[in-house]
């Protein structure tokens, strides 16, 4: 299902643009409103759909294997956390799921590390990375092995 | 071309801000506080690389805190199903780290799934647990977006930049703005290079417009080999290449129903066929046959037999499971959740698993680094864990001083998937921090001259296309340039027909080998004559370098590598048999820069564990 | 959509003026003196069909006045090839007239090789004579040009005409010009079906620009084959495609360097290896595999099984025959000459066959009915050598009254080539001839509504395109419709992967047949909704529901066989063996005008010779 | 090697595009000029080469497997009927062919059958084609066999 964009919906914003990973949501010169430039480098992964603040870009299943008249339709809303899809087969049955995309409210949870206590520089040469042994959750503090038992050959 | 360059200087350069790239831009800053730190990225952080759409599970989690899984355990499991090549040090690093990274995603937002009863995370199968993974990117993406002192975004980085006080040492890279034009010049004490795997080295089973629906992402471009083999990096069970059991024609994934619905496998009169093939294989592998899980490669060998042997399609048997309600909610979640096309092929085929059990096929074979695979770059393991000769000086540097790497980039760590690749880049980035320290004196020394040949180079193929395009009248034909699609298309047909693709049923052999090297290097030489419309195809045109310049070196390995070490990846022909005598090792190679030839050679697998 | 409707009347419709359209309009002319013969050519005469670029031989030749051959011989060489299945009287009568067309065309001018020693043509091997054949395809226009009435070129038929007075009659046919988009409408009495074979029926094994690159014509669409079963004609043996060894790339034919320059095959070691799967054919055909010469098919079933036993590619050795000057000259010549893509391969890839074996491949299936193949329509036998089940009034007629056919239409016709199929456009003729004199005061009656519906449905694409492309801003992806390039890939990926193409080393069953048909029952849906931006994909349009519907009657075919008859043609996996007490008959199908639905029957195989 | 034309020498006559079997040898509608719309459905059958008077169109070998760098230019020449070849390899290696390709004045030869004798409507009935039996060149007409011989099932 590559892509297409209706032209009555479109206005032109490029946010699609701006998020395409494959570089395909271009801006047509004439119409000033999005398409898809290179449908066969589009993986479907939608990005471009669940940004689009107009609702204007759909996708149709690639045609080299899937016939048209079905839809899967999203949408993604940030503030209650949660992504509906609605799956319209084309013999017209109709499937709607509804998943959590976060647990927390966006752009609050995430350290900003450099608020953060430095650490001390000797730490560098322990094999610990940052919150840990804590973040590992585990008593005994981080797993090591004994090199000497080491071995070449098979296994087994 | 009046297209600007803009230069900037840093500590530690993260090329690629996939699943490694951001687990190394937050772990540099913390380590690194005052160093500059700054991410080089394609695409949008916020929706890039292989995890895009989002991942419906995470599948490498230890579980330590429940005393699930040991980090040896993980080492077993995993050199079990590569067949015993696996770096073991590299894989116990990752593991014994792994689940720190998850307890953070969790925190930061990404909604885990929990057992009801057990109130632990929901476990899909032994090594995965099940997530609501649809923003899993925009919120690592996050993490590293407040680490970085900047995120390029839209930067495709087409070299690395070498220091010129200093043999064999990285000191930067360089790409273009794909927006803009501008060339865009890092100079950098370290990179990270977290550039993910590949997809489009063989050709796919769809051609047309539905080309890019692969497993992998069509925007897994190689890079993250090609970069490092450019500067002579060394190279790592690069013919591991994987091919996977996936639902038919949306690449949808298997696990999920495998392990979680417990869906089954049939042949197309309702037979159970794995077993039928056991002979044959315990013939070719002996031992192996026999360990469990049964690795994911001989289980391929089974599929593809049976549908060589006229049994086929192969059917998932869903009618089952999908009776239970919730269990086809998780059914449909998974894909919506990860792989949104198997849904959208569904949909337009009139396939409900509940009332009809949906087609498999076997892939195309992909090139990466942390599924069931571990193609990549030779890399130094962690000072307290590995073998001596597995270690020079910092954690995951590759064989070109302050050169890192992480993920799909670094070779022999199979398994490691989205959190372990994350976990990669945090310990890349710690060790580069140190390197940095290390280093404190050293000023990056990259000429005017090395710049200007590459921007000549990097810019070469919008001139072509420039030049060549006044030639003829219209059309995509020209006598003096191959535009992207061509080349491209080129590229996967060499590899599929010369290096064991889907069309020969992934057979090849020493003859098919060499001849495939051949027309590789006329390749090369022809994409020097590559010709770019405007910016996006100049991205197109060093994408595909990228993917050709992988590829040999995939032809190398395979030709070095005098057996079949994974049936159901890929068979020599002229050496059908497992050889643990002479091949249970590991295969590393280097291609020399100046000369463009390649030298192979065998490096031991120390096993860590029982 | 403004175009205007030009009205035709004629007594003879050539459809098609390839090598048995041509035949067709001169031996027409011939008997019809006071008859209006019209031909209407989808391109230009002087240069369409198969024969386009020219030949470098005529393959079928009994060279009767030298005692060479002998029309019996023929049959038993057409039918050895062919495992038992032709249509011995259709072969017979072929042959006994072949060798008067060929002395035709020399006169006419076409230069065929002669003998030095002997004067006599030259062979290449028992049934082939070589010719400098490039203006093969003008000198046999001009003949046809010199007869019709007219030769309307352009104009691509996409229907026949059916009589509204008499039942199971033709009336004529419709079908557009290319060029001014005006509707054609051709009331004819008889209407003769000379519109070649079918390529791109399977995927082919170059996919990107290189597609059209097939061994038979890219332009050989299956009109053939459609155009009759539309109107509920019954054909014949449509599961036989075929599958030929080729030189890699190009498609270069095989014959003269096998037959005339001695050259021969070995795998990439060197070996011979067609013997070493004498066993396992003899266990799948039984006595077929000691017939000599060795038929097609079985030759084709070693070269598969040699490479996919990893012991390819397949070398064709040419170094030796190639020191030979004048047999160098004959080896390029005969691709200059005909297949001019595989000198421009070897060119392009410095392979001089002088000093490099060449690599074959197996090509893709082709439906066609003329080489050693012969799918096609069931026709009328002569009456003076066929069963009287065979004949049922006019010699080629099919079984619609007043329909005949010529070459890669009619089936049952193996190895007739272009000499042959050239033969029976002149026996369809004068058949048709007589049809008319027969036929002297019907009056053919073709309702307005008949032409309405048509030709709604024929410019139905182009209103498709023209709405459904004002509700997307631009590009090639529109939920209303899909393209002609669309559609046919989805059609090849079908057949391929269903239907024993090349990604499945041309492996099918039951399972596979029956899904298959759904796919295809579902793509005939969505070509109602096939966009044709302008005339010339309006073309492309109709073509491609031509193969669709050509497709479906391979695979119901392929379904009712079961066994599998021509191994390295394809495998029923399902019935791997040849079953001579069950399946030495013909298959004949019909499909239902009004219902779509197919009926399949078996016919006996008359063996007219010892 | 699908086709390319030359803007230089190209004059829009038409010719190519007259002849194409593939119907994709088109006028470029600004240029005027000719050039291939649809590559991927070319033959490579050199129809368009060799009817182009100004020598504009050339081919390069299909990218999915021709390297750059090759040519192969025919020259037909109707009058002297032949025609000639030169095949330049990627390494610059040249080779060379002539070859007839008619052994008769064009459009003399080939009869014009409305001039001919009206054949015998009950010829009609008989199985001979026209020439025949003289332009089998055999003694004994036109061979015929026995349908009471005919056996149905295996003939092995
Ligand atoms: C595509 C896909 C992937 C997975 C799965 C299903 C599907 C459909 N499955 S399941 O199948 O098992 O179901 C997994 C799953 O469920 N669970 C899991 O944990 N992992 C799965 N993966 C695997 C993981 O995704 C994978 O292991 C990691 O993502 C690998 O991480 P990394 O190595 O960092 O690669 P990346 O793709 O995330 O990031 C690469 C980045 O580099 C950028 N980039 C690339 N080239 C560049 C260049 N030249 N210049 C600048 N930037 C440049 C990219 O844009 C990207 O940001
Ligand atoms: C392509 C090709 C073909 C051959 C060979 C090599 C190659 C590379 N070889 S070797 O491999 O063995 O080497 C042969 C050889 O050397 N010697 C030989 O005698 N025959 C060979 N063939 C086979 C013969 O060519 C073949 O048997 C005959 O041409 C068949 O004659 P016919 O059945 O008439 O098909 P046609 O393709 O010539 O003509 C079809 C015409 O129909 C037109 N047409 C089609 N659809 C139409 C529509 N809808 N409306 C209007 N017109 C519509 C076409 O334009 C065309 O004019
Ligand atoms: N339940 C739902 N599931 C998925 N998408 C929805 C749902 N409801 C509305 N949408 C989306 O809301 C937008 C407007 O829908 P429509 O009006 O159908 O085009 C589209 O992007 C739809 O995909
Ligand atoms: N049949 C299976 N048995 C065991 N593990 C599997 C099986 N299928 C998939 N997996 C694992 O499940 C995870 C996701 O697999 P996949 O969805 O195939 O990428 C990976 O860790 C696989 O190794
Ligand atoms: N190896 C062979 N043995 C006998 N006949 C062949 C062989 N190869 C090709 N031919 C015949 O030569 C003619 C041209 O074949 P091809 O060039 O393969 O289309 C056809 O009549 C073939 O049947
Ligand atoms: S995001 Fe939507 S509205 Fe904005 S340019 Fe893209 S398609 Fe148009
Ligand atoms: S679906 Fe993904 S790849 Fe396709 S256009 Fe949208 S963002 Fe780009
Ligand atoms: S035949 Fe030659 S000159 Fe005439 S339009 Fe075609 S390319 Fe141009
Ligand atoms: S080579 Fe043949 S198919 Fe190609 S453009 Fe010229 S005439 Fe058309
Ligand atoms: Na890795």
């Amino acid at each position: 299902m590559p892509t297409f964009v209706y032209m009555t919906r479109c206005d032109g914003c490029g946010h699609c643009v701006d998020i395409c990973p494959s570089d395909i949501m271009h801006i047509d010169k004439t119409y000033r409103r999005a398409y898809n430039i290179e449908p066969n480098f589009c993986w479907e992964c939608y990005s471009c759909v669940k940004a689009c603040p107009m609702n204007a870009i759909d996708v149709r299943g690639y045609a080299d294997f899937a016939p048209l008249g079905h839809s899967v339709r999203v949408l993604r809303e940030e503030e209650k956390g949660t992504i509906s899809w609605r799956i319209k087969f084309r013999d017209g049955r109709i499937k709607d799921f509804v998943s959590p995309i976060t647990t927390q409210p966006w752009g609050e949870k995430i350290p900003k590390l450099a608020e953060y206590e430095i650490p001390d520089e000797k730490e560098l040469d322990s094999p610990l990375l940052c919150h840990e042994p804590d973040g590992l959750k585990v008593e005994g503090g981080l797993p090591t092995i004994d090199k000497s038992k080491f071995k070449q050959g098979v296994y087994y | 071309m009046g297209f600007n360059t803009v230069f900037e200087e840093c500590d530690i350069l993260v090329v690629g801000g996939g699943m490694g790239g951001t687990g190394a831009a937050y772990e540099a800053r913390y380590w690194g506080r005052d160093l500059k730190i700054v991410v080089a990225e394609k695409a949008n952080i916020d929706r890039s690389g292989a995890v895009a759409q989002g991942l419906y599970a995470i599948n490498c989690y230890m579980g330590m805190r429940w005393g699930e899984n040991q980090p040896e355990d993980h080492v077993r499991y995993a050199r079990n199903d590569l067949m015993g090549m696996v770096r073991e040090d590299l894989a116990y690093d990752m593991a014994r780290h792994v689940d720190s990274a998850v307890h953070q995603f969790e925190e930061w937002g990404l909604p885990i799934m929990r057992d009801p009863e057990t109130g632990r995370y929901q476990r899909e199968g032994k090594w995965q647990i099940m997530i609501h993974g649809e923003s899993y990117k925009p919120i690592v993406a996050e993490a590293a977006r407040k680490s970085a002192d900047k995120i390029d975004n839209r930067i495709m980085v087409t070299h690395l930049l070498m220091d010129e006080s200093r043999p064999n040492t990285v000191g930067g890279a360089i790409g273009f703005n794909v927006r803009t034009g501008d060339l865009h010049v890092y100079k950098a004490k370290t990179v990270i290079i977290g550039a993910g795997g590949a997809s489009h080295i063989f050709k796919p089973r769809s051609v047309g417009e539905g080309m890019g629906r692969t497993w992998y992402a069509p925007w897994s471009s190689a890079s993250a080999y090609a970069l490092p083999i450019q500067v002579g990096a060394k190279m790592t069970q690069m013919e591991n290449r994987i091919v996977l059991a996936r639902f038919k024609d949306g690449y949808g994934p298997v696990g999920a129903y495998f392990l979680h619905l417990k869906t089954y496998t049939q042949n197309a009169y309702g037979e159970e066929y794995e077993s039928k093939w056991y002979d044959e294989l315990k013939s070719m592998v002996g031992p192996y046959i026999d360990h469990h899980p049964t690795p994911t490669c001989l289980r391929n060998h089974a599929f593809v037999r049976e549908v060589a042997a006229g049994r086929g399609p192969i059917h998932m048997v869903t009618k089952e499971a999908f009776q239970d309600p919730h269990k086809e909610t998780v059914g449909w979640e998974n894909f919506l959740g990860m792989t949104v096309g198997q849904a959208v092929v569904w949909a337009s085929q009139d396939i409900d698993p509940k009332y009809v059990n949906p087609e498999l096929t076997t892939s195309e074979p992909y090139v990466m680094g942390s599924h069931a695979t571990c193609s990549g770059a030779w890399a130094s393991g962690p000072e307290d864990i590995s073998p001596d000769e597995y270690f020079w000086g910092y954690n995951r540097m590759m064989t070109v001083e302050g050169l890192f790497g992480a993920g799909d980039a670094l070779g022999g760590t199979a398994h490691a998937f989205s959190s372990g690749s994350f976990t990669e880049g945090r310990l890349a980035a710690k060790a580069a921090v140190k390197y940095v320290r290390d280093h404190a004196n050293d000023r990056v020394n990259v000429s005017e001259k090395q710049i200007e040949e590459l921007r000549e180079q990097i810019y070469k193929p919008l001139e072509n296309y420039e030049i060549g395009r006044n030639e003829i009248v219209a059309g995509t034909v020209s006598p003096s340039y191959i535009l992207p699609i061509h080349g491209l298309q080129r590229l996967e047909k060499i590899m599929d027909e010369y290096a064991g693709g889907i069309t020969v049923n992934y057979m090849t052999n020493e003859p098919l080998l060499k001849r495939g090297l051949e027309h590789l290097r006329i390749l090369q030489e022809d994409l020097e004559h590559i010709g770019a419309e405007d910016l996006h195809q100049l991205q197109r045109a060093w994408e595909l370098k990228h993917r050709a310049l992988a590829s040999e070196c995939v032809v190398h390995h395979t030709l070095f590598r005098q057996e079949t070490r994974w049936p159901g990846y890929y068979y020599r022909g002229d050496h059908p048999q497992l050889d643990d005598d002479n091949w249970h090792v590991l295969t590393v190679s280097r291609r020399d820069p100046e000369s463009g030839e390649w030298t192979m050679e065998k490096a031991p697998v120390y096993h860590i564990v029982d």
